[in-house]
């Protein structure tokens, strides 16, 4: 029979020490919104649970003038409710008000839902847009990691088993204050995403000068469209570029048939909501 | 309270728990093990309705402290019928009459069983003197010594 | 009656404290000592053969207290009964198998039960049982499991379980009159009851060696059934229903109760087994599936003269309810319309997916979604408005069904709820954005409420007026969350001039109260209704006759009214009820009455082709919406959804209006969002996260309009409304898509890339 | 079999008892004789077995007992015993919004918590907030009536 342990540390510290200590044989649970679904599927059996939720130095959000701190640990409430969220990342807020539902985002954790690893990530679609850093940690080392660089596959991350993200911070900024997410699921609440997006988008002199277009159940991972980005940037916003870039993102996304979708559809919406995103940045400009 | 480590074997089932040093005999029967034939009558060891068979021998379960059978077996009225065959001793029970209320009947079984064992050949007087600990209210006795003698008779000892 | 005083009412459901304090002990709320935990091991294929099960590392497993095969099984093979009294023959009892002998037929399906101190251990037993399969290629699709020489799921020779028919005129002449000839062909989905409480019960041996089943069942009757899988004489099993924690069909077949019986008589020892979600879905029964080809043809004016349908159904691995929903089926296939010439075909087929049976409905809102789509298709043709081409062409009053010829004796209130739902849309909305476009769709539908009347149908009710004046019901209904037991107590509150509160009923228990049949075919107000009224007006008739005798006046002039036995028009003189209630018991007269009410008794029809009364009678309505389609992401949003059913009478119209409100969004699930995805026999879609049901954020305001004809065969003129009011709201939507963006969709549930493939054909042909 | 202490509080009752690390709150409450939270999919999909943790509501299946060690919730029975839970009761039974009642107590205490916070919302934004609860049988409509008319009552 599954056997498990539990350990609930108090600080980061004890945290890492624990995780060296145990390594793969340690499961680190938070919001367990994931977890304990898992644990009931078999999925996880036999592990050291090692619960973080206590830990404090993992929770809240700090704005700063030139960047924004936050801790893995912070549900996706709390990113709903804070001004902070809501001014300098406006996107994030966006996607954390259509996160799961309402209650639901009382558990779940922002850095939960980065290590979950799904394709379809909710907060890591817009944090990538915001070009968000993690800090990750472990004994006696310290490292930041581009968010972009994190996730490998499916649920597989670089995050190694003695570390854990000790935070994740975005840079206050013009473009990382103007930003749009579109979720598309099958029903308004409790939807995991058909395909979503979210672009980050800044204008100077009517031309493009920076542009961050990701998105969500279209790959593997969530995905950066970077070749999309580089024909939009330094050009000026009319319709026959929106048209364009539109198939530029038909031929840069990379997604599969699943009961949600066919790989055509999502090929297909992709566009769309690049359409819808990049037109709602651009009016409101 | 720190709890003890005890292990035992009940009706021929092994079992563990952890008591603590005041827990009775009794409660760990009918509480834990749920074997609510062994009855609670007096608590005070005083009406029988609670005996059960250790080792052989009928005790009172409520005045018997659980740590006290440690490695010991324990036999209850649940224990002592064969599948659906029931023992010679409850057949003669059900054929006497001896059963009124039946409150007090699994303990007369158990201690009526544990007296064959001891003495195959009871006379009246013995079987009276040997369940004198075992009370009854409905029935007067007689019947419930007929059934112990109809036994006894039968030369089946169990 | 001059007029009601509680009957009619909007009134708090006798039941609704207890749900809201959280107070209810349904199926998995009870436990009892000593309780033994069970699991089900359930087949990895959809189709192959055991070649050897070996469940001894299981047994040895401490804390396991039992482990059963097939072999364990008394009476394995059995047949699916629901308590009819008459007999209906083989055609219509399905075999199915209590556990999987020598071959498994679906995915999920029972292959060895398990009992143990903890749910822990008997999760890890059922890992320590090795079950030998080989493979069987098997058969998924109805239609090609129809075909000669197609693998067959059963023992039989063919896979084709279920075959009826009907006709009426001469369709050769029909379709030469049509003007207009509308072929096509239509597809509905897997759908899952998914009610929040999965089956669930506990079991226990009493004093008396009987085996007590405490059971969320809408069928208590079954224990009859578990009796005879056990060898039991049926008193020796007594059915103990719980409140349900929904139904719709789905706790009608035996869900976990047999098991329950096996592992107690086993182990002599109470057993608990309640599914989880998974199991509920992968596991249980469905709704049907169908194939639905029509040729329907029409005059010019819209006048309808023929229709043509053949209808398969897909029956999954065992028959259960399927050649009942079949029928079901090929009684509605022409809906509420009058056709001169019609033809029916239905056939009901074995596949190796899961086993469907009953779910609210049962057979009627699948050719309901063709016929519906069809007839808006014509309107739009003779460019006639959506209501008038109905108009034209629905039953009314003394007019028969197309199908069986049954005719309609009692009221039929249509066209007048398909006027009221679609008035009740009120005013187009504005259009929210440029993407979206707005569309309104109609439907109207009729639907049974009672069993098939050679069936022999009846229920018992028994009514007894206590000393003080208090009331005691005892029924057999089980109440699935309808408000079935609280409409008795309105019935006898008002016929014996009492408060709701002075009432106490006994429910959904064989040992204690008379069988009241099945809380299905949404036949209890009918039924039900009918014999507790019955009951309740004997003794009301003693009381009032007694009193007449004290007050020296002509009985008919009495009324019980307020717990008094009033002089009617001159309410000043009366007799306190205690009063009358002393006398009677003094002069020795029962107060007291166990009553039986019958439905019409036919006898059974020739099913190749199917003539007569069938049904005791139909509920009418009509559902309108009107929808915002996004044309660019293939999204449907329901803005407005109206409702509209005679229903006779309402005994009570809060119960009436949550059925016809919640009937309409599990009908737009259907339509929307819900199917169970099954790939080879193998269920894709086994969580509330595939699975997908509305969310309170998803849904309209539902305007529920009653229309109270009077004219149903229930207490006071009442009619059924439980399944009818989930039945015709799926075409009303595609509908309103059609009339949105002009597509058709023909296969359900309409999904965003289903809408969009059609709407952007250029797109998706590169 | 690694066994842990839980101390928590229930509806203002001391509980203290044994559970493996993997035990869900749900598994914990329920055995613990708090059948109001009720069990329907394990997974965090259907807001059954909603409770209130420090005034946040939480699906209990998707959260370990251990997790709960030391902090205070209310169930369906708890939030009776205040003015709101009780109005919203009495709203959901004359209102008709119940009829199988098992989704009922998730959502009075989904409802009781979010009216503390937003006293008078619309319609709109109490379908929002009742999102994470299913009901299977009432589509709904009687659900938002019931608490809309406390909602009403609040604003006088």
């Amino acid at each position: 029979m599954s056997q498990f342990k539990y350990v609930s540390p108090k600080t980061k510290d004890e945290a890492l020490e624990i995780l060296q200590e145990k390594k793969s044989n340690a499961c680190i649970i938070a919001g367990c919104s994931n977890v304990l679904p898992n644990i009931r599927d078999k999925k996880i059996v036999s592990k050291v649970l090692v619960d973080i939720s206590d830990i404090e130095e993992l929770k809240g959000i700090v704005g700063e003038k030139d960047k924004i701190y936050i801790g893995p640990l912070t549900t996706i409430t709390e990113l709903v409710n804070s001004e902070v969220i809501l001014k300098e990342g406006n996107v994030l807020h966006q996607a954390a008000e259509q996160f799961a539902d309402p209650i639901v985002r009382n558990s779940a954790t922002v850095g939960g839902n980065l290590v979950d690893a799904s394709p379809a990530a909710d907060m890591a679609v817009p944090l990538l847009t915001l070009d968000a850093i993690l800090k990750i940690e472990s004994v006696g080392q310290k490292k930041d990691v581009q968010l972009r660089d994190f996730f490998i596959g499916p649920g597989e991350t670089i995050l190694q088993e003695d570390e854990i993200i000790t935070g994740i911070e975005f840079e206050s900024s013009n473009i990382n204050k103007n930003g749009c997410f579109i979720k598309l699921g099958l029903r308004k609440a409790m939807a995991i995403a058909v395909a979503s997006i979210a672009v980050n988008l800044e204008i100077k002199e009517n031309k493009i000068a920076q542009v961050r277009i990701v998105m969500g159940s279209v790959a593997p991972t969530p995905i950066r469209l970077t070749a999309t980005e580089e024909f939009l940037k330094d050009k000026e916003v009319n319709d026959e570029l929106i048209e364009k870039a539109i198939d530029k993102v038909r031929e840069e996304v990379n997604p599969i048939s699943d009961i949600r979708a066919s790989e055509e559809y999502r090929r297909y919406v992709s566009g769309i909501l690049f359409k819808r995103a990049f037109k709602k940045l651009t009016l409101a400009n | 309270m720190k709890k003890l480590e005890i292990e035992f074997t009940i009706n021929g089932k092994k079992r563990k728990f952890f008591v603590k040093p005041n827990d009775l005999l009794i409660n760990i029967i009918r509480n834990d093990l749920f074997l609510t034939g062994s009855k609670y009558g007096c608590g005070i060891g005083e009406c029988g309705a609670c005996t059960v068979l250790l080792n052989g021998e009928p005790v009172l379960s409520c005045l018997t402290l659980a740590v006290t059978v440690d490695g010991k077996e324990i036999t209850t009225i649940e224990g002592l019928a064969r599948g659906d065959e029931l023992h010679p001793m409850q057949k003669a029970f059900l054929e006497n009459g001896a059963v009124q209320c039946g409150f007090c009947t699994p303990s007369m079984i158990l201690t009526a069983t544990a007296l064959l064992k001891e003495n195959p050949n009871p006379t009246e007087d013995e079987i009276r003197d040997y369940m004198r600990g075992n009370i009854c209210r409905c029935t007067g006795y007689i019947q419930i010594v007929k059934a112990i003698e109809s036994c006894v008779t039968g030369g089946k000892t169990s | 009656m001059s007029e009601f005083k509680v009957v009619g009412k909007p009134m708090p459901r006798d039941d609704a404290w207890a749900k809201v304090r959280g107070e209810l002990k349904y199926a998995d709320d009870f436990s009892l000592p000593g309780m033994l935990y069970a699991k089900v091991l359930r087949s990895k294929y959809p189709a192959a053969k055991i070649i050897s099960i070996d469940t001894s590392k299981a047994k040895q497993l401490e804390g396991v207290r039992a482990v059963l095969t097939a072999k364990d099984v008394p009476h394995n093979e059995t047949v699916t009964r629901f308590g009819q009294s008459s007999e209906v023959g083989k055609g219509f009892e399905g075999l199915y198998r209590v556990l999987a002998d020598k071959k498994v037929r679906f995915m999920g399906e029972a292959v060895a039960l398990v009992a143990a101190d903890t749910e822990e251990i008997a999760e890890e037993a059922l890992d320590l049982i090795v079950v030998e399969y080989e493979p069987l290629p098997g058969v998924f699709d109805p239609v090609e499991a129809m075909k000669p020489g197609a693998y067959l799921v059963g023992e039989n020779g063919t896979n084709i379980i279920g075959d009826f028919g009907c006709s009426q005129g001469d369709i050769k002449k029909g379709f030469a009159e049509a003007d207009i000839i509308i072929e096509d062909a239509y597809q509905v989905s897997f759908v899952d009851h998914a009610y929040l409480e999965t089956e669930g019960g506990i079991s226990w041996i009493d004093d008396y060696g009987v085996i007590n089943i405490r059971v969320g069942s809408q069928v208590i009757e079954h224990f009859r059934d578990v009796a005879d899988v056990l060898g039991l004489p049926h008193n020796k099993v007594r059915y103990i229903g719980t409140m349900m924690g929904g139904g719709f069909g789905g706790k009608e077949d035996i869900t976990v109760e047999t098991y329950l019986a096996l592992l107690t008589w086993k182990t002599k020892k109470p057993v608990r087994l309640v599914y989880t979600r998974e199991e509920s879905i992968l596991c249980h029964s469905k709704r049907h599936p169908f194939v639905m080809k029509y040729r329907v043809g029409a005059k010019k004016d819209g006048k309808l003269v023929v229709l043509d349908a053949e209808l398969i159904s897909d029956a999954g691995a065992y028959p259960y309810l399927s050649p009942w929903v079949t029928l079901y089926a090929t009684v509605n296939a022409a809906g509420p319309y009058c056709i001169p010439n019609v033809r029916v075909k239905s056939y009901c087929v074995l596949t190796n997916n899961t086993f469907t049976s009953a779910n609210r409905g049962f057979g009627v809102p699948q050719p309901n979604v063709v016929y519906e789509s069809l007839i808006d298709e014509f309107a739009r043709k003779f460019n006639i408005d959506p209501l008038e081409i109905r108009r034209i062409n629905c039953l009314t009053t003394g007019k028969a069904l197309s199908t069986t010829g049954q005719v309609f004796k009692t009221h039929v209130a249509l066209p007048e709820v398909a006027e009221k739902a679609w008035a009740a849309l009120g005013e187009p909305a504005e259009c929210p954005d440029g993407n979206k476009k707005i569309g309104r769709g109609l439907a109207i539908g009729l639907m049974s409420y009672g069993r098939m009347t050679f069936l022999h149908d009846s229920s018992r009710s028994y009514v007894k007026l206590e000393s003080d004046g208090s009331v005691l019901i005892r029924s057999g209904i089980p109440d699935l969350g309808g408000g079935q037991v609280s409409m008795l107590c309105q019935i006898v509150a008002e016929e014996l001039g009492i408060p709701m509160s002075r009432i106490k009923i006994y429910y959904s228990d064989t040992a204690l109260t008379p069988l009241a049949g099945t809380t299905t075919a949404t036949r209890q107000t009918y039924m039900s209704g009918n014999a507790t009224l019955k009951a309740a007006r004997e003794i009301r008739k003693q009381v009032i006759n007694k009193a007449a005798e004290l007050l020296n006046v002509n009985p008919d002039k009495l009324d019980l009214v307020d717990e008094k036995v009033v002089v009617k028009y001159n309410r000043s003189e009366f007799l306190p009820l205690i009063q009358a209630i002393k006398a009677c018991n003094n002069a020795g007269v029962e107060l007291f009455c166990e009553a039986q009410f019958n439905a019409p008794f036919t006898i059974t029809p020739d099913l190749s082709n199917i003539r007569g009364m069938t049904f005791p009678d139909f509920t009418f309505g009509a559902q309108a919406v009107e929808v915002a389609v996004d044309t660019e992401t293939g999204q449907v949003e329901v803005l407005k959804l109206t409702t509209c059913y005679d229903v006779g009478k309402a005994i009570n119209p809060l119960s009436v209006e949550g059925q016809m409100e919640g009937g309409s969004i599990y009908g737009m699930g259907y339509a929307l969002t819900e199917e169970v995805i099954m790939e080879k026999g193998i269920t894709i879609t086994p969580s509330f996260a595939e699975y997908i049901i509305p969310t309170a954020a998803d849904v309209p305001d539902v305007k529920a309009i009653l229309v109270e004809s009077g004219g149903g065969l229930g207490p006071y003129g009442a009619k059924g409304i439980g399944e009818p009011s989930c039945s015709i709201i799926a075409p009303a939507i595609l509908n309103a898509i059609y009339d949105a963006v002009g597509i058709r969709i023909k296969s359900l549930p309409a999904t965003p890339e289903k809408i969009i493939r059609a709407l952007k054909k250029d797109y998706f042909k590169k | 079999m690694e066994e842990y202490k839980v101390e928590l509080t229930v509806n203002g009752e001391k509980i203290s008892s044994l559970a493996k690390p993997e035990e869900s709150l749900l598994k914990f409450l329920r055995r613990n004789g708090f059948t109001e939270v009720k069990c329907g999919c394990e997974k965090g999909e259907c807001g059954t077995c909603t409770v209130i943790i420090n005034k946040k509501t939480v699906k209990s299946c998707i959260m370990l007992a251990l997790q709960a060690s030391g902090k205070e919730i209310l169930t369906a029975k708890g939030v009776e015993k205040q003015e709101l839970g009780r109005k919203l009761q009495e709203s959901f039974v004359n209102t008709g919004a119940i009829q199988c009642g098992f989704c009922t107590p998730g959502i009075i205490v989904t409802a009781k918590n979010y009216l503390d916070q937003n006293p008078v919302p619309d319609r709109e934004e109490i379908k929002k907030a009742i999102s994470g609860n299913l009901c299977r049988c009432t589509g709904y409509k009687k659900i938002v009536d019931a608490i809309y008319d406390v909602a009403v009552e609040n604003q006088k």
